[in-house]
């Protein structure tokens, strides 16, 4: 990010492609894309070995505007695909990113079992609180007296997710929170997260004005957390319970080996196709 | 003397009817015959009732019989649940422990000669002998199957068990050896030259997995599921040992996007499944289809619908594995012809999936998947095609632009100047989204020709024999209907066997409008139709894509029993007569 | 939860006195059926008859009991000395090859739980109605001891089935 | 005269394009008129290009015609996104406003009149009126509707944005009333007697959602989805007006599954979707089909494969539909014929699946869904059966037992005497879970015979005219055909449209072995099919399961174009001669 | 369990079927199907108003095996059908049941989501560590270094779930962990989460001899609590953290609203088919 450009480091907007997103003007994402960029610069990531990939959603069309390498899957999909690619491809940088819809309600349960398996990639959910592809319908994330979707008159009703408090009693060992309004920090962490060597969380707040003007307002709630990133799941879970979920700032990173496929030691006999056949030989 | 015999053996929890069974048959294979081995068995996780249902012969068998030589009852546990799967004639022989009790009458009432083999007394004078390997032991030696094969087999099986259970278990046979019924005099087999070179022993699931292996595959994501399980177990190991990885998923959703990500990334990838797993991945499969990324799904079906008869086989997976993805969604369906076969198809599906970029489902079954055969080393083609891939540093790439083949190049993430983002939203040729009903036309216009036009080569359609009378059927029921038609045959009667092997696209391979399969069927009159579904899936199939000669009979019948030659000639009904 | 001390209180002491006898011979009627499902009928055969006789001991508490209210205790509120009524046996125990010498053990077990507690009363009661009723199901439990001793002495000389077969088949996959 | 007018309006992000075509239906319906109106836009959330294309006329009408009469473009923006779906003719005039730039070439190379109106200057004139509603004003005016149905349209529109813009839209369009270019004289309709009674203007989404509500259906448990989602947001409310409940699932796995339960607990249920969603719930179908739980399924389908194209129309989700659900599984498809009809149909699948204890898939799609109709009210049939309930206390209840109709009794949970538990492995006649093939022939048996047999009454196929000519079609393209058809027995020519509201079964209603449909086609010698999808799943469709005519002639085109009347006159061709 | 039987109250085994479990002698899973009818009997539950919906498992074969109404849905969907089952008829006592692969594997998302609506019913899952229904593989909460899966063969090599943790991390508001070893106890503790008013999970530890034959070693190992259940989340979280997953008792027991369908106060205005119509009259 050095103002004299060298042949290896590559500035933020050589991250972009040439598509020009749909979003509306004022919503989060933007931020959350160029704060992407600003990343991938930070770390000289060649564009070649970096994949995004994404779900279904507005935050999910992220990856083509990107200029790396890109995977728009399908909704509520995206960390399966990311833990493939990244089982398949450890060489790569694999950055999933999405929606809070997308990652929390329909794919709920690759959340989970991502921060379990705590794979070496970064997770990145631009949580605006609303379906936003969809004409605004309450999220898993909406608060539970949020009226404006007609699909549920009444609001939600129900408390709402709590995407990092999950991730943390899930078992991932990285988890932070920042918001659109401060884009650099967004970088700052990412850079962190993708560091991270293991699955790392960056639940990124990014208003949709369209159909959640209220959001507006979230810049004058914001915070940093008070104290720094701890090592320790249990003080992270304390710190997030007692939370109102507007503290941004890294709140874990903690270490625990990550999975490999051969993690335990499996005892592969066969290194050969032609030793796997000896064995058929009746 | 016969050329083939058919053997089943019963008993409930505990009386190691599975590995007296396994014991024939690897004794058999010892001795130069070849053979099938099926279980079928109750609801309980153990100590269930089970059969192990043998046939063995002096050349390759790929289906049971119409009914068993020789039943033995290590005991009459539940024997009711397979009276149906197990048919006796009237000079079968049942051989039972007359101090197990009587012949029930489910079994009775099927007209056998009962024989006594008086299995508790024979182990207990060995020394407290396994019944189970006597029972082994005195079939082998009916069979004429040397000692000393026998007792290399249950070494073999048995070793690691350790010394006592081993010297036991050869107690056990030896004592059987010398008790064997007179009755059973004539079961012998013809005399082999014993262990044949390039023999294999392997199940429909084994197969498949070293198909896959060979194929390429260096990627499988996936979730347990009966009777689909034993290829992953298979393939665990053996992946980590060639430098790939088995990730077991959270569900099914999970596996196939997962295999997608590595696919996508490069590495030729697989998951395996059986009908409730499939139709949780249909909307994945979808996704390979848009975003063009090859990806292999071997089905092993099961009794139908819903969770259904999970143990035991059908085909009725058929209809969704054509026609279960929405929107317009070419991709390729295949099926292996017989237990063996489950290898070359699996490793052709790969093969395939790879070259056309496309996804390709492989249709096995519980009776492939989880038959045990003795048969000649499977063929071990080697396709020279594979996925093409993007040169790096194009100035402009376009991910979803083809030339003449409608095949375009896919970019390996780390290539540079070749990035680009996979697109399951329609999209033009570069891969960004539209909605223009022109970029829509195309995409689906080439992603369908990239299917139709390519060259099967000789693998798509299996044909044998020849003359107006046709039988065509796929997957397993191939076994049976072949053996029909070998029957016609050494009654003098033409008859053609044809088998697709490439399900989908159907029509692939036209030649002046005629499909492959209707080539195939080239002057045939009549055409009977086997399958294994209540609906008529396969018949269905046939007639939405393909035109049939005008007179066509079908022999549709749900699972589980198997069909069996018989029913097939049967089926010809007055055919068989011309 | 005194009123539910068996030593402080005849209807409670009765009302364990049935709970531990039905319950036990549910658990054998249980293991009977479970058995037969799995194919082991002579062990099925002895379970069913062990709940033959806890139905039938069973009984004979409830005569007892007859014309007394007796308090009704939720399971959680026995007091057993253990997690389960003593003469229920553990689930945890059984196996499907189990052997009928086995089987008997497993009851034996049981009555000698059984007996311990009603001889636990017998002395350490607070109620003497409790004391002098607990004695006497105590020697009813040592009877059941001695019946259980001696068919396994009779199992033994005859051999009994020899030491606990194995399954050499692998299990099954049923779903 | 003409009988019907079309008219295109365009225009890009905050140019009013929508509300303006709205003023203009409902205007034409105080009017008198019928009409239809049907939205298209960009990929883009908010401010994206949009196109409101009406139809209004003298009579019902069911779908676009081939070409528009007026385009009035607000402005240009992308106007090339629309080129397409806007036909225009030499006859066709094209409205702007010289102000906004010279007509792009797009639209010029259409040949069509252009005619300036200057909606800018009107607008300005009228103290800034928003130009939109000047735009309405003068159409209105053009069209002959009287000023004062304008005016009570725009106050029941925009009434609740209060005063200024209120009175600001009305100066709008007395504006565009006085503005009228000359060119405009001949577009007036026919004058007709105004407001009748008993006519509806709704879209097929909330006429979907009615019939629902008719059928009986009091819970919905939906996850949203385009173009599906607003039938869901016009049931939520009124569900909960009801006394019933609408759950917001987190997906649709789970949407299908809380129907199932909610069913099985005695309240009919339904769910919405669209292609991808529908791929997530076969499985839930299936248990349905095994289980036998009635549950609806609407599915308004989108452009597919995978994401596909989310926004614009096509047919493409039958396959998965009719062959989607592994094993054998029978179960009810049903497609609407206009978009009115999205109320009879859905109303009809929910009183078939109740009855038969069956999953009903209902096939409507963006273009029915999404299109507002003015039109009779539909009909509302008082189906006299019900789901059969199970009377309480019964010594031996057997939920899978049935008489002679195949559909057995379903006991409600909270009725004592007859607790059971819903089964979706395979099952004896009590639900027990059994592996034998007698119980397995059996239970598939009665669940194809029960909706085989049933008596569909007269709505299972809808048949208009005669003749040796056929056209069969369905769902959405059902009103192109039928106005084809109207064409061309207007010029004499027998025509019969065939078009099956019910799919599946296929073979219901067969007397001496036809079929419905194949009675339908009776005395049929040409068969003309017309569907929307690049692989002619509905052909497929019709060639599995009917004996058709033997000269078949196929109009299979993928969206997101709708199919117009002439194109269908034109495939027709020769035929169309004799 | 009085011996004067009265009208009302049936006695735990008419709670039981006379399909015979096809269960292997000595799985824990019948420990927990007695508790169930001891449960519902102790809350004097007349059969007819009881629901027992499962997924699909060894353990998911419980409803055949009771007296009540029963639903074996599909693997992985059993709260969902319970979902669907308790909105429209919140008159019946739904219980849910299962297994740890049902519910943590496949089932995850319905599990967070069940948590967070809180819907007045109740779950149970009996946790074996292991798919015992198909042969034995890893389930989530199988030890990372568990070998003795062909599929695993060096252990699944990952942290297991945390179902208590990440119950409460979801908003569950009643969370509970027993032992098949202690049928009684499980009896006490589903009396208490049936009665609790919202959605009540309780993770049954309930051996598998047949494919985890060191499981005999829990009882050895299991111990309660060592203090009261708690109303606060935050507590109930911390002393989760603290312990090794064998624990037994109620955790947590909080009050917080169960998700109705017209929470949130619906403006319905139509409450006939006729007014509704009317609306469309153009
Ligand atoms: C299987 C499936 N179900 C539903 C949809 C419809 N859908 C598309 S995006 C979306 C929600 C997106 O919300 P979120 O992930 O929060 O992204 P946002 O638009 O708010 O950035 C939904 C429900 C779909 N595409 N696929
Ligand atoms: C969609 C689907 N995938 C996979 C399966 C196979 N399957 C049946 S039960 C089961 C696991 C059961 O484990 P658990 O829930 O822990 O129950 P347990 O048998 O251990 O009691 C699996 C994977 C299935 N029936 N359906
Ligand atoms: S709808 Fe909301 S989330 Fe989507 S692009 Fe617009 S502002 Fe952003
Ligand atoms: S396999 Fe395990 S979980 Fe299943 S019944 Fe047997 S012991 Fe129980
Ligand atoms: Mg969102
Ligand atoms: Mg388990």
């Amino acid at each position: 990010m050095s103002t004299v450009e060298t042949a290896i480091t590559l500035a933020p907007k050589q991250y972009k492609s040439d598509v020009k997103p749909v979003w509306c003007p004022g919503c989060g994402h933007f931020a959350v894309l160029n704060a992407m960029t600003k990343a991938f610069s930070a770390l000289g990531l060649p564009p070649e070995q970096v994949a995004v990939v994404s779900g279904i959603g507005c935050s999910s069309r992220v990856p083509a505007y990107t200029s790396v390498y890109g995977f728009h899957g399908l909704h509520g999909r995206a960390l399966a695909v990311g833990t493939g690619l990244k089982v398949a491809r450890p060489d790569l940088t694999v950055v999933v990113a999405g929606g809070d819809g997308d990652g929390f309600s329909i794919g709920g349960n690759h959340f989970l079992h991502a921060c379990r398996r705590n794979l070496d990639m970064t997770y990145v959910v631009m949580d605006n609180e609303v379906y936003g592809m969809t004409k605004g319908q309450a999220s898993p994330t909406t608060a539970a007296d949020w009226s404006a979707s007609k699909l549920t008159p009444g609001g939600p009703g129900m408390r709402p997710f709590q995407p990092a408090s999950i991730a943390v009693a899930a078992g991932a060992t990285f988890v932070a929170r920042c918001f659109s309004g401060q884009p650099n920090e967004i970088a700052r962490v990412l850079v962190e997260a993708v560091r991270h060597p293991g699955f790392s969380f960056v639940q990124a707040l990014s208003p949709c004005p369209t159909f959640c003007p209220e959001q507006k307002e979230w810049k004058h709630v914001v915070r940093p957390f008070d104290a720094e990133p701890t090592d320790d799941p249990a003080e992270a879970s304390r710190r997030l319970q007692a939370d109102d979920g507007m503290s941004t700032g890294i709140v874990l990173a903690a270490r625990r080996p990550s999975w490999a496929p051969s993690s335990g030691g499996a005892s592969a006999s066969a290194t050969t196709i032609e030793a796997i056949e000896a064995e058929i030989e009746a | 003397m016969r050329s083939t015999l058919s053997i089943a053996l019963t008993g409930s929890g505990g009386a190691g009817v599975v590995t007296a069974g396994r014991v024939l048959l690897d004794a058999a294979t010892r001795a130069g015959w070849y053979g099938l081995l099926r279980r079928s068995s109750g609801p309980q996780i153990r100590g269930g009732e089970s059969a192990a249902l043998l046939r063995l012969g002096a050349h390759p068998v790929d289906c049971l019989d119409d009914h068993f030589d020789v039943l033995v009852a290590l005991d009459w546990g539940n024997i009711e649940r397979f009276a149906d799967e197990i048919p006796l004639v009237a000079t079968s022989l049942v051989l039972s422990d007359p101090s197990a009790g009587a012949v029930p009458a489910a079994i009775a009432a099927k007209g056998a000669q009962h024989v006594a083999l008086p299995l508790r007394e024979l182990a207990t004078a060995a020394e407290r002998a396994p019944e189970n390997m006597v029972a082994a032991g005195a079939l082998c030696a009916a069979l004429g199957v040397d000692a000393e094969h026998v007792e290399a087999c249950i070494e073999a099986l048995l070793g690691r068990k350790g010394g006592d259970a081993l010297t036991a278990a050869v107690r056990g046979a030896r004592a059987g050896a010398a008790g064997v019924p007179a009755a059973c005099a004539d079961l012998a087999l013809p005399a082999m030259a014993t262990r044949p070179a390039h023999r294999w022993a392997l199940s429909g699931n084994e197969a498949a997995g070293l198909g896959a292996l060979r194929g390429g595959v260096r990627f499988v994501a996936a979730y347990p599921i009966t009777p689909a399980s034993e290829l992953l177990e298979w393939l665990a190991p053996r992946l980590t040992g060639l430098g790939g990885a088995l990730v077991q998923a959270e569900d099914e959703l999970a596996s196939i996007n997962m295999c997608l990500g590595a696919s996508y990334g490069g590495v030729p990838s697989l998951t395996a499944t059986s009908g409730p797993g499939l139709a949780l991945m249909t909307e994945g499969l979808g996704l390979a289809v848009a975003g063009e990324i090859p990806v292999v799904v071997v089905d092993v079906m099961r009794g139908g619908p819903s969770t259904g008869i999970p143990t035991k086989s059908e085909q009725t997976d058929l209809d969704i594995a054509l026609n279960g993805l929405h929107g317009d969604a070419p991709h390729l369906v295949l099926a292996p012809v017989s237990v063996a076969d489950c290898a070359f198809t699996t490793q052709w599906a790969v093969h395939l999936a790879e070259t056309l970029q496309a996804p390709a489902i492989v249709l096995s079954d519980q009776a492939l998947g989880q038959t045990r055969v003795v048969t000649e080393r499977p063929a071990d083609v080697a396709f020279l095609t594979r996925r093409r891939v993007a040169s790096p540093d194009q100035a402009e790439y376009r991910r979803y632009a083809a030339g003449g083949d409608g095949i375009a190049a896919m970019a390996v993430p780390g290539t540079p100047g070749t990035t680009y983002t996979a697109e399951g939203l329609e999209h033009d040729e570069r891969g960004t989204p539209s909605s223009s009903s022109g970029h829509h036309a195309r995409q689906l216009a080439r992603r369908t020709d990239k299917l139709d036009r390519h060259d099967y080569g000789p693998w798509a359609t299996l044909v044998e024999g020849d003359g107006d009378t046709a039988i065509v059927t796929w997957g397993s029921t191939c076994g049976a209907v072949r053996e029909a038609a070998a029957r016609e045959r050494a009654r003098g009667r033409a008859v053609r066997v044809v088998a697709p092997r490439l399900l989908a696209p159907a029509r692939h391979g036209e030649v002046d409008g005629a499909s492959a399969l209707e080539r195939a069927l080239d002057g045939v009159e009549r055409v009977l139709v086997v399958e294994q579904s209540h609906s008529r899936q396969f018949h269905r199939y046939l007639r939405a894509w393909h035109d049939l000669p005008r007179q066509v009979r079908c022999l549709a019948r749900p699972g589980p029993l198997p069909i069996a030659p018989e029913e097939v000639r049967a089926a010809l009904g007055d055919w068989s007569q011309r | 939860m005194s009123d539910n001390d068996p030593g402080r209180s005849l209807p409670a002491f009765l009302a364990h006195a049935v709970a531990l006898e039905r319950e036990s011979a549910e658990r054998y009627r249980e293991l009977a059926d479970v058995m037969s499902v799995h194919h082991n009928p002579g062990a099925a055969a002895l379970f069913a008859r062990l709940a033959e006789l806890g139905e039938l001991h069973a009984g004979q508490v409830e005569a007892r009991a007859r014309g007394l209210t007796l308090p009704s205790i939720p399971p959680w509120l026995y007091q057993w000395p253990a997690a389960e009524a003593p003469e229920t046996g553990p689930h945890e125990e059984t196996h499907y090859l189990m052997t009928r010498l086995e089987v008997l053990r497993y009851a034996l077990a049981n009555e000698q739980r059984g007996l311990d507690f009603y001889a636990g009363l017998a002395r350490g009661a607070s109620e003497a109605e409790v004391r002098t009723l607990a004695a006497e199901f105590e020697r009813e439990e040592t009877h059941h001891v001695e019946v259980l001793r001696a068919w396994i002495d009779r199992a033994l000389t005859d051999g009994g089935d020899g030491p606990t077969p194995e399954d050499p088949d692998p299990p099954n996959l049923p779903e």
